[in-house]
């Protein structure tokens, strides 16, 4: 008889299957949140599955090997078994609603946010996070694409009394406070995003036009790299953001240095003609997607903060001051000198001569420390004013007095 | 293939159609008189669905078909159903999150054509 | 060989079990024209559902106001405004063809060749006024109202921009299934009395006349939901 | 009022074409619209191989120089059209449009489809989808870089590559393909309803037929939805309507839209796109069901069971579409009702694998390329299946979805599994299309490469999902969720990815070897059943019979009837007169 080398090889790929199965090092990493329970039905229906995968593997290798071809022989002739159909139809049904009653009780929660949750609102545009706290009376403010412009980067709905004490967070970076459920509710200024932390297990998209949830507890104090999961665009892969879980103090002090929408509004310094004629061909042209103007870090581009001083380092290995023709050759050709550490998805500029003249005249304006008043609305914390509003600002929902 | 074809009484053409006339004459009536809520949108359903079974069964025959055809066609439109079902439910929840978190207005009071608005400055002169 | 004896004392479910279960054709005494074209009318219901589906969440989902559709749609008779006069007509003329064309399937069935071709020629001309029609009102929404597929034209704002979008767009569509079927039906017209069908018993003048039914029907759900609701 | 039904078929003359361009080109013939279905399927499939081999080099070597050419906008173009390629203008257009010409008439027992010429014209359609496709590398701004499933509003708004022209061509293409697979596909139903020859009741069809007649169906009322989604979004990007767009600022310009809702084409995108899946899955199923009965000479285990199972299937398909949305922020509740209905279909697909496994039990199994193929389909199937009950169960989909656990799944149960059905078919059907047996040696080469490639490149990618590596990502860095171990699995993949892709050389080769050099292929050479077996010529000439249709008198899988001479018989053999 011949040997039936598919028998062999279906026999060792599926042991090799279970065999890389628990081999592997890539497993979920620890949980950093309260969904143990999307873990256990995972786990659950990992079993229910794994046990029909060897089964129907072995049996098939098994069966090839056995039932090999011989001249004359007859195969056993019979059409169907009933029986047999009705025990197999039960004993699927039984591991299908195995797997699929823990799965349902856990999506109840998951819809579901405990009363005590607080709310934290990311806001998703190409290609960056921004967060909102309700602010002081808990209450978030109506908000809206419609109202967005370059002094409102939330679209903060004007007169809407809730609104003046939200806490907006332009930077990718927030913190939240650990072991405290949170209800995030996610707004989409473009596209879809997705909002995700791979630890946290949960994650949903943002909707443009609509507010979609979810809801966790962080129970380990991390940093979480944060992901956007639905495809936004090409830069898509550097849409990143940061997730601190921090203790309570820490997240009270963090939060009460960040700026409201009443302290943003005061503090917007108006730039000189010619600057904000360049800041707004800049928004035009699409520039802010990537490079931010207040010194925040995005891998999608380097920060327009104080980028008219200095020098860089390119990746290639040299080094290049910054001076104006680097600067006009990076807007022009920017695939030419690209700087350490990024990946360039930055299309070529048609801008005419004055077009890039307001553009540069915008960014020689852009200095940190001493030009603190040419520096625009999106520096959040320096412009805070102190006021009692932030003051007063603790875990929203949450009586002050407690704490 | 052998094939009887479809042959009816010409009088029951004649009566399907007047039938047909009359039921978009109520229809339109409702609008006339302004009936409003939810006895408009029954009425219109009624008289609607009321004609579009008229034209499939008699003007379309299918009311002389065999079962096996009218099966055939008519079952699988109720995945249709479902989807409508369900889209009702979810363009409703899209709709609240608007008007919650977007500030949007709960009852907007719809504007009135403007060659209306002409017609009646006419009338005012 | 399969005896398709049709009693009469059969339920209908045994029927259909017999008639699925049977060799050589489900749909007995149904020509292959026929079958086909109620499979396609079904992918067509699939498809005007969906855009009627999109409708239905358009209207539902948007904050704007929608505009009230018989004062869109009213027609001004010596100065007096009538709400929906032209759709009125519009809808009568389309059940009047529907209605010509069930004769000319009667006709077609006595045989009676230049009976059917002016009773199809009847319903071709009926439609194409239909279209016509159709091209008035939406010159009228286009020109008077500034309705725009997009919105409105300035100073016209009635409401929700998809107010023009979906109603251009599903009328239109159903428009071209009414040129479409103009142009079916006068083309079936001439072979009839060309004598290209002599040879079989005229089933294929039931089956333009099931397209044209078709889109009868689908403008009976037109009628209800974008000008009455 | 009794009548004697005959076949229409046999009571109206074929007429044969005269010229060679009637008979190759143009041809009404369905075999030969078969082989231009397949053909240019074939071809357009090899652009997508190609599209998808410089994806894995990209993200396994992001920082070679051989890369440098390929930008973000070059890979997420590549992934749109690599993904629209393989599931429509590939698997949809070989598994119905080269399958369902070939194996419904002859299998059916009738002389051609019921009307030809809008058969022929099907194809010619196609073409022109897949040439307006083909375009889009042709137009400014290149194809579209939206993802297959094309969701607005990034489909439509800049920062998202091909968004001038590419979305345009691939739109209208999708809207033209529509057509065609209309025309077919109401020619497929048509026939296996209306044009059965004597004695062959719906029950007494290969399990082949019955796939493809309920995945042809639901492609009917499927691709309705689909049609649909394309109309208003080319409305939206060129008359500026706002179906799928609310009020968006896109890169810092505010677009004229508002009030749109983007998620009403997420749910008809879907509405057509799991049904989509089945209909990929049924003609496979129904193959492969072939395959294995023949191969291992033995009757399909439960046939009943295994047509109810099609046909349970393809219902459910139709209200499972959200459980691809669970993290879109559909409504909340719908998650209960689709992940309950999508669990339940897990049901008949599982007893359909069951019925294939038992077959073998006490069969007579030939190993031959086609049963390899067969067999090891079985087993990707499963794996597809299995990892389908993780993401159909709501929760558990919440962190798997927009993974590599998804693009291992998907592949899984919708790239290699048919594709593999599709490889069995044509080794199985070749003989009786050309008259020529495929070169068995080379046969078994290729299996060996295409099924442990395959599956070494997608089982090990379902736990880089574990890890949470995202899908669509054009260059990940090293990252707290991406090791580097993750990133040496990666060059793995792609290792075996390469390897895979060079492997089809040897098909190819076999193809057109085998088409002028390869052994005369016997009228039967398996030893099957059904009917296109049992033509008078191979290959099967124009009107496929002679005067009179063949009569059936049996099912298509009496193999191994005791008391019988031959081991099988076919469905032509007249019962024997009951003792």
């Amino acid at each position: 008889m011949r040997i039936a080398y598919i028998a062999v090889i279906l026999f060792l790929v599926t042991l090799g299957s279970v065999v890389f199965n628990f081999t592997t090092p890539f497993h979920f990493d620890a949980i950093g949140s309260n969904w143990e329970l999307i873990d256990i039905t995972v786990y659950i229906t990992f079993i229910v599955c794994g046990v029909a995968f060897v089964a129907l593997g072995l049996l098939m290798a098994w069966w090839v090997y056995k039932f090999q071809y011989q001249e004359g022989k007859f195969a056993e002739y019979e059409p169907e078994n009933a029986k047999l159909e009705s025990q197999l139809t039960i004993i699927t049904t039984i591991g299908v609603v195995v797997m699929l009653a823990p799965g349902l009780v856990a999506w109840n929660d998951y819809i579901n946010p405990p009363s005590d949750a607080y709310e934290l609102e990311v806001y998703s545009k190409q290609w960056n996070w921004m967060y909102r706290f309700p602010g002081a009376d808990g209450i978030f403010g109506a908000a809206h694409n419609k109202y967005v412009d370059l002094d409102n980067p939330f679209g903060m709905k004007p007169g809407d009394p809730y609104g003046e004490d939200d806490i907006l967070i332009t930077d990718k970076t927030v913190k939240i406070p650990v072991d405290r459920p949170v209800k995030v509710l996610l707004r989409s200024q473009d596209v879809l995003h997705d909002f995700w932390v791979p630890a946290i297990r949960a994650k949903m998209d943002a909707v443009p036009g609509m507010v979609t949830y979810f809801w966790f507890e962080p129970i380990v104090e991390r940093v979480y790299e944060v992901l956007c999961a639905e495809l936004c665009g090409r830069n898509h892969f550097n849409m990143r953001g940061e997730m601190h879980v921090v203790s309570m103090n820490e997240y009270s002090t963090w939060l009460n240095d960040q700026v409201t929408w009443a302290g943003m509004q005061a503090g917007a310094v108006p730039l000189s003609p010619e600057a904000a004629l360049g800041r707004d061909i800049a928004n035009d042209a699409g520039c802010f997607a990537c490079h931010s103007t207040d010194g925040t870090q995005r891998d999608t581009g380097p920060t327009w903060l104080d980028i008219w001083d200095g020098t860089v380092e390119l990746d290639d290995g040299t080094t290049r001051v910054r001076d104006e023709a680097y600067i006009v050759k990076s807007i022009l050709d920017p695939h030419a000198e690209i700087v350490l550490g990024y990946t360039t998805t930055m299309t070529t500029s048609e801008l005419t001569d004055e077009e890039l003249q307001s553009i540069l005249d915008y960014m020689k304006g852009l200095k940190s420390a001493p030009a603190k008043q040419e520096t625009t609305d999106e520096n959040e914390s320096e412009n805070a004013e102190p006021s009692s509003e932030v003051d007063s600002t603790t875990i929203p929902g949450e009586d002050p007095s407690t704490n | 293939m052998a094939t009887e074809g479809q042959q009816h009484p010409i009088k029951i053409y004649f009566l399907i159609w007047l039938l047909l006339f009359v039921l978009s004459f109520f229809s339109y009536l409702v609008d006339f008189y302004h009936l409003e809520g939810n006895l408009r949108w029954f009425l219109i359903v009624v008289f609607m669905l009321l004609k579009a079974g008229f034209i499939v069964a008699i003007f379309m025959h299918m009311k002389w078909e065999r079962f096996a055809l009218i099966f055939g066609i008519l079952t699988p439109p109720l995945a249709l159903v479902v989807l409508m079902f369900l889209m009702a439910i979810e363009s409703d929840y899209a709709w609240s999150t608007r008007v919650v978190y977007m500030g949007e207005d709960p009852a907007p009071k719809p504007e009135s054509p403007s060659h209306y608005k002409k017609s009646e400055e006419e009338k005012g002169h | 060989m399969t005896d398709t004896t049709l009693s009469t004392q059969e339920s209908i479910f045994t029927s259909t079990a017999r008639d699925w279960s049977s060799d050589m054709t489900t749909f007995k005494g149904v020509p292959w024209g026929k079958a086909m074209m109620w499979i396609f009318l079904l992918s067509d219901t699939f498809i005007f559902t969906c855009f009627l589906v999109g409708y239905m969440v358009m209207r539902m989902t948007v904050t704007e106001a929608w505009p009230v559709a018989s004062e869109v749609f009213a027609l001004t008779v010596w100065g007096v405004s009538v709400p929906l006069l032209l759709i009125a007509i519009m809808t009568f003329i389309l059940i009047t063809s529907s209605g010509t064309m069930a004769m000319a399937v009667n006709m077609g069935y006595q045989r009676r060749k230049w009976a059917v071709f002016w009773l199809m020629l009847a319903t071709a001309l009926l439609g194409a006024s239909f279209v016509g029609m159709q091209c008035y009102e939406w010159s009228k929404l286009i020109i008077d109202e500034g309705i725009r597929p997009w919105g409105y034209a300035p100073d016209h704002d009635l409401g929700a921009p998809q107010f023009g979008s979906i109603f251009f767009m599903v009328t239109g569509f159903h428009g071209l299934h009414v040129s479409v079927g103009v142009i079916y039906l006068i083309t079936v017209a001439i072979r009839v009395v060309r004598g290209k069908y002599d040879h079989t018993n005229f089933e294929i003048v039931e089956i333009t006349g099931l397209y044209w039914h078709f889109v009868d029907l689908v403008w009976v759900f037109i009628f209800a939901f974008f000008y009455l609701w | 009022m009794a009548t004697v039904e005959v076949p229409y078929q046999e009571t109206v003359p074929l007429h044969h074409p005269k010229t060679w361009i009637g008979k190759y080109i143009f041809s009404q013939d369905h075999k030969i619209i078969a082989v231009q279905y397949g053909i240019t399927a074939m071809a357009v499939g090899l652009v997508a191989l190609i599209l998808s081999e410089f994806m894995r080099l990209q993200i396994a070597f992001p920082e070679a120089g051989f890369m440098a050419f390929f930008t973000a906008d070059h890979y997420y173009q590549a992934i749109t059209m690599h993904g629209m390629i393989m599931v429509i203008y590939l698997l949809t257009a070989f598994l119905l449009g080269a399958f369902g010409n070939f194996c419904v008439p002859l299998m059916c027992g009738a002389r051609d489809m019921v009307f030809p010429f809008v058969n022929m014209l099907s194809y010619w359609v196609y073409l022109l989808s897949v040439i307006i496709l083909m375009i889009s590398y042709f137009v400014p701004g290149g194809p579209t870089g939206a993802g297959w499933t094309l969701y607005p509003p990034q489909t439509i708004t800049q920062g998202t590559p091909g968004v001038d022209w590419g979305i345009a061509t691939m739109l209208i293409s999708l809207a033209v393909f529509i057509v065609a697979f209309t025309m077919g596909g109401l020619n497929y139903i048509t026939t296996i309803l209306q044009a059965r020859t004597r004695g062959l009741t719906l029950m007494r069809m290969p399990l082949t037929v019955w796939g493809i007649f309920i995945a042809t169906f639901l492609g009917l009322i499927a691709f309705p939805a689909l049609f649909v989604s394309a109309v208003m979004m080319l409305l939206d990007k060129f008359l500026k309507t706002s179906f799928f767009m609310p009020a968006i600022v896109s890169l810092g310009s505010k677009l004229e839209y508002s009030g749109g809702q983007p998620l009403l084409f997420q749910h008809l995108f879907w509405f057509f796109g799991h049904p989509e899946v089945y209909i990929v899955a049924l003609p496979a199923f129904g193959v492969i069901s072939d395959l294995i009965s023949v191969h291992a000479r033995k009757n399909i285990f439960g046939y009943r069971m295994m047509v109810w199972a099609i046909v349970a299937i393809g219902a459910l398909s139709l209200i499972v579409w959200a459980h691809h949305m669970y993290v879109a922020g559909m409504h909340p509740s719908f998650g209960f009702f689709f992940a309950t209905t999508t669990l339940i279909i897990a049901v008949p697909t599982a007893l359909k694998v069951y019925n294939w496994i038992l077959t073998l039990w006490r069969a007579n199994i030939r190993i031959t390329v086609p049963m390899l193929f067969a067999l090891a389909f079985v087993l990707t199937f499963i794996v597809g299946g299995i990892t389908g009950l993780f993401l159909g169960n709501v929760i558990i989909d919440i962190p798997l979805s927009d993974t590599y656990f998804v693009v291992a799944h998907f592949h899984m149960v919708m790239g290699v599994s048919p594709i593999l059905a599709i490889f069995g078919g044509i080794y199985h059907w070749y003989p009786k299309l050309t008259g020529r047996m495929l070169n068995d040696t080379i046969g078994r080469i290729h299996f060996y490469f295409t099924f442990i490639g395959t599956y070494a490149i997608y089982f090990p990618m379902h736990y880089l999902g574990f890890i949470g590596v995202p899908r669509r990502y054009y260059e990940t860095g090293i990252s707290e969720f991406y090791p580097v171990a993750a990133h040496n699995l990666n060059k793995f993949i792609t290792i075996a990815a390469l390897i895979v892709g060079v492997s089809q050389i040897l098909f190819i080769f076999n193809l057109v070897h085998s088409y002028f050099k390869g052994k005369k292929a016997p009228a039967n050479p398996w030893g099957a059943n059904s009917l296109e077996w049992c033509t008078p010529e191979t290959p099967p000439r124009h009107g496929n019979w002679e005067d009179r249709l063949p009569t059936v008198h049996r099912w298509a899988y009496d193999f191994g009837v005791p008391g019988e001479e031959k081991d099988h018989i076919p469905q032509t053999v007249p019962r024997r007169k009951a003792s």
